[in-house]
């Protein structure tokens, strides 16, 4: 099995303007941090950004926020980082808010090769405005389509050099479902493995659908 | 002589009394949380939380002691024995399968038709709906905690004029001077505060109620 | 946190007549073996069972064909059970054939609030009889309606006495997802523990779930 | 000299050689099994198994050595270093979301539009379809590989007369006699066994071939 394991530059050099991203974590809870740093040091701009949350300031996606790389980001909840809420008033970013058991199985849909899902989460609010609404077994859904990204940034505990990987405590969050639904697919990871070191039953992440891999520093941002 | 408990806290307290043994419980963020302080002795709840956890415990202020493991507030807690740790997919089949048996959420409005609205406030509050939608979507009971006026003006309605974050959907109204049950589409008060008389409830709450005590 | 410990007398008990019934396993693989006995004991007839196959002669799903208590089963593969085909040509067992990917996903949509899965599966084929097609971002979806069940049976390597529960290796299978599609979920595990004696991280069933558990023998049926 | 090597792994061999370094490949039950057999050593694959498994390794005969792994075919496998296993709805989202790069599977008949059918002879074959319907819809290519007839009976036709396990779908075929690619709706011949003709070729396939050797 092929090693994803690549340079910090290379990652730099891949992100590209107006690209779509998906970033795992929840409150910057399992986000990698290298890969903002990345990110922002690629000087890409007018970025979509796909994430729980716009993290807390100085951590996570916030980063992005601050630096003015990001046009839209399309999130469930952004009341953690006062930035994202006054640009979004002001008018300088585009804020599609979603619920989060929505933006979850969107993401699945796109990873798994289905066309939507159907929940009853949103009927009656804003949410289900200009979206289709089908009945199946005498109750009503809103039909939420797919949600696909051009790039995924992801953060495990550990991952072997092949980019299977295990994410620890309330890290997995959006960690293990993005990884479906990228056409490229980079892992951060605190602890760096050798194949074979970890136990099949507890891989979260299938090597398969890695594309590069670094290892990070537990930070303490 | 009366102690000056915070209203949050007495709203907190009321709600707990509305839990059962064994329940699976999602509390929302803020007024919400604290009603984990009030739990009763011999009730025990199985705390949900949205990022990725059943079985939680209280905060723990070391940082060290399980640093992987937060809430949904972003704040470090600690796991009970037979929890379980998962991701956000799976999360939400928990919350929209119906196997969470009550959400205690807070509310900026809410009316007699079930309807609540807690996620916004054109123009200047948008800190967007999180997990909220999917709870009082899927959740068996919902509750909602919040205080019975806000400046003066009730927030206990016969229409919501903020967004809905969902509709007909609200079981069970506790402030800190009455619980309420929704029913038909009626606020029905079950319990009452001994400081306060019907007809000053009903000035305080701009929908008409009725009154099983 | 409640044991959910159960005599089998009691399981038998509240086995009843035209359940719909989930069975956990592949090819018997992560079967319960002692729930089937359980099922055969309680003599209910007219049983519908929902499993990825029937099993193999002498093991799992088809102990219950042979017993003659079904009278319909839906699934995806009978191929190694001849006497399910036997039944099915003979018209004395309604045999209904579903995608096994779809099987899946109409049981996580059953335990997950969701509407019905939209899959490209089984377009142009029988499967696409008398179902909703749905067109999405430009391709068409056949609509799979969600699938609950009374009961489910299922059968892990570990669990521990509130019913968080682990399976291993290829057990996993049906097991993990049909947890949350039934009225009442049974466990029957390999090995049982105490509560706090699994890794939170590892579980793959959450107590809030089960309501009975039942330690079966590791055996050689 | 000749050595009577069985129709079965004649094909298998051909179809391994279809397979590309650092592929994830889903061997259907039956004569695509077999393929495992004969990946060539400097190409390494990611055998996934339905039931799953990703790095499945060789069957193994002790069932003491990695007791609960077995492959969709019910056979105790090993697993290689750094293999996954998982439940099914993980598997068909490795399956339908095109994370597989090549499927093979057998065939009893398949036509020039890349129809398959492979699941059912009405009244007389009825096993299931299985995975195999969200594997032809899924994977990114999907191979097909069979004998060229049955009983004398061409299997590659204009049109299959059996229920279709999946339509347009089919890219490449892989016989004893050839290796097929399907491209525009017709048979277009890649490679032939040095035994046969073209014309002994046509007679034995019930629809137009183009030969680009």
């Amino acid at each position: 099995m092929r090693s994803k394991i690549t340079a910090y530059e290379e990652i730099v050099k891949s992100i590209e303007d107006g690209m779509q991203i998906m970033i795992g974590g929840f409150l910057a809870d399992g986000t990698p941090e290298l890969l903002i740093d990345a990110v922002i040091e690629s000087g890409a701009k007018n970025l979509t950004i796909i994430g729980n949350d716009t993290g807390v300031p100085g951590r996570g996606i916030s980063r992005l926020i601050d630096t003015d790389q990001v046009a839209r980001v399309i999130t469930s909840h952004v009341g953690l980082n006062p930035r994202t809420i006054e640009k979004a008033i002001a008018g300088t970013l585009d804020l599609q808010l979603v619920p989060q058991g929505t933006l979850a199985e969107q993401i699945r849909c796109a990873g798994a090769g289905l066309g939507g899902a159907l929940t009853p989460t949103g009927l009656g609010t804003k949410v289900a405005e200009g979206k289709r609404q089908i009945e199946v077994q005498g109750k009503t859904y809103l039909l939420e389509e797919p949600l696909h990204a051009d790039l995924a940034l992801l953060k495990s505990a550990m991952s072997d050099e092949f980019g299977n990987s295990f994410y620890e405590g309330t890290c997995k969050n959006f960690n293990i479902v993005m990884a479906y639904a990228a056409d490229t697919v980079i892992v951060e990871c605190d602890q760096l493995l050798e194949i074979g070191d970890l136990n099949p039953n507890t891989v979260e992440t299938s090597g398969i659908l890695v594309d590069h891999l670094i290892k990070g520093a537990k930070c303490d941002y | 002589m009366t102690i000056n408990i915070p209203i949050k806290d007495i709203i907190a307290k009321k709600a707990a009394a509305e839990l059962f043994d064994g329940a699976v419980v999602n509390l929302g963020i803020g007024l919400p949380e604290l009603v984990a302080n009030y739990i009763p002795e011999d009730v025990e709840v199985i705390l949900q939380s949205e990022n990725g956890i059943l079985g939680m415990g209280p905060h723990v202020t070391d940082p060290a002691v399980d640093h992987n493991c937060f809430n949904a507030g972003g704040k470090c807690v600690s796991l009970k024995p037979g929890s379980m740790l998962f991701d956000t997919t799976t999360s939400f089949m928990f919350i929209r399968g119906g196997h969470v048996d009550i959400a205690i959420l807070g509310a900026l409005q809410v009316d007699q038709t079930g309807s609540l609205a807690s996620h916004e406030i054109p123009g200047k509050f948008i800190p967007g709906m999180g997990g909220a939608m999917d709870l009082a979507a899927g959740a068996k009971k919902l509750i909602v905690a919040t205080s019975h006026t806000q400046k003066g003006q009730p927030k206990l309605l016969e229409k919501i004029t903020f967004p809905a974050t969902a509709i007909n959907c609200v079981d069970t109204i506790v402030t800190e001077l009455c619980v309420i049950d929704i029913v038909d589409g009626r606020f029905v008060v079950r319990e009452m505060s001994a400081d306060i008389s019907k007809k000053e409830l009903e000035e305080l709450t701009a929908a008409p109620l009725m009154f099983n005590l």
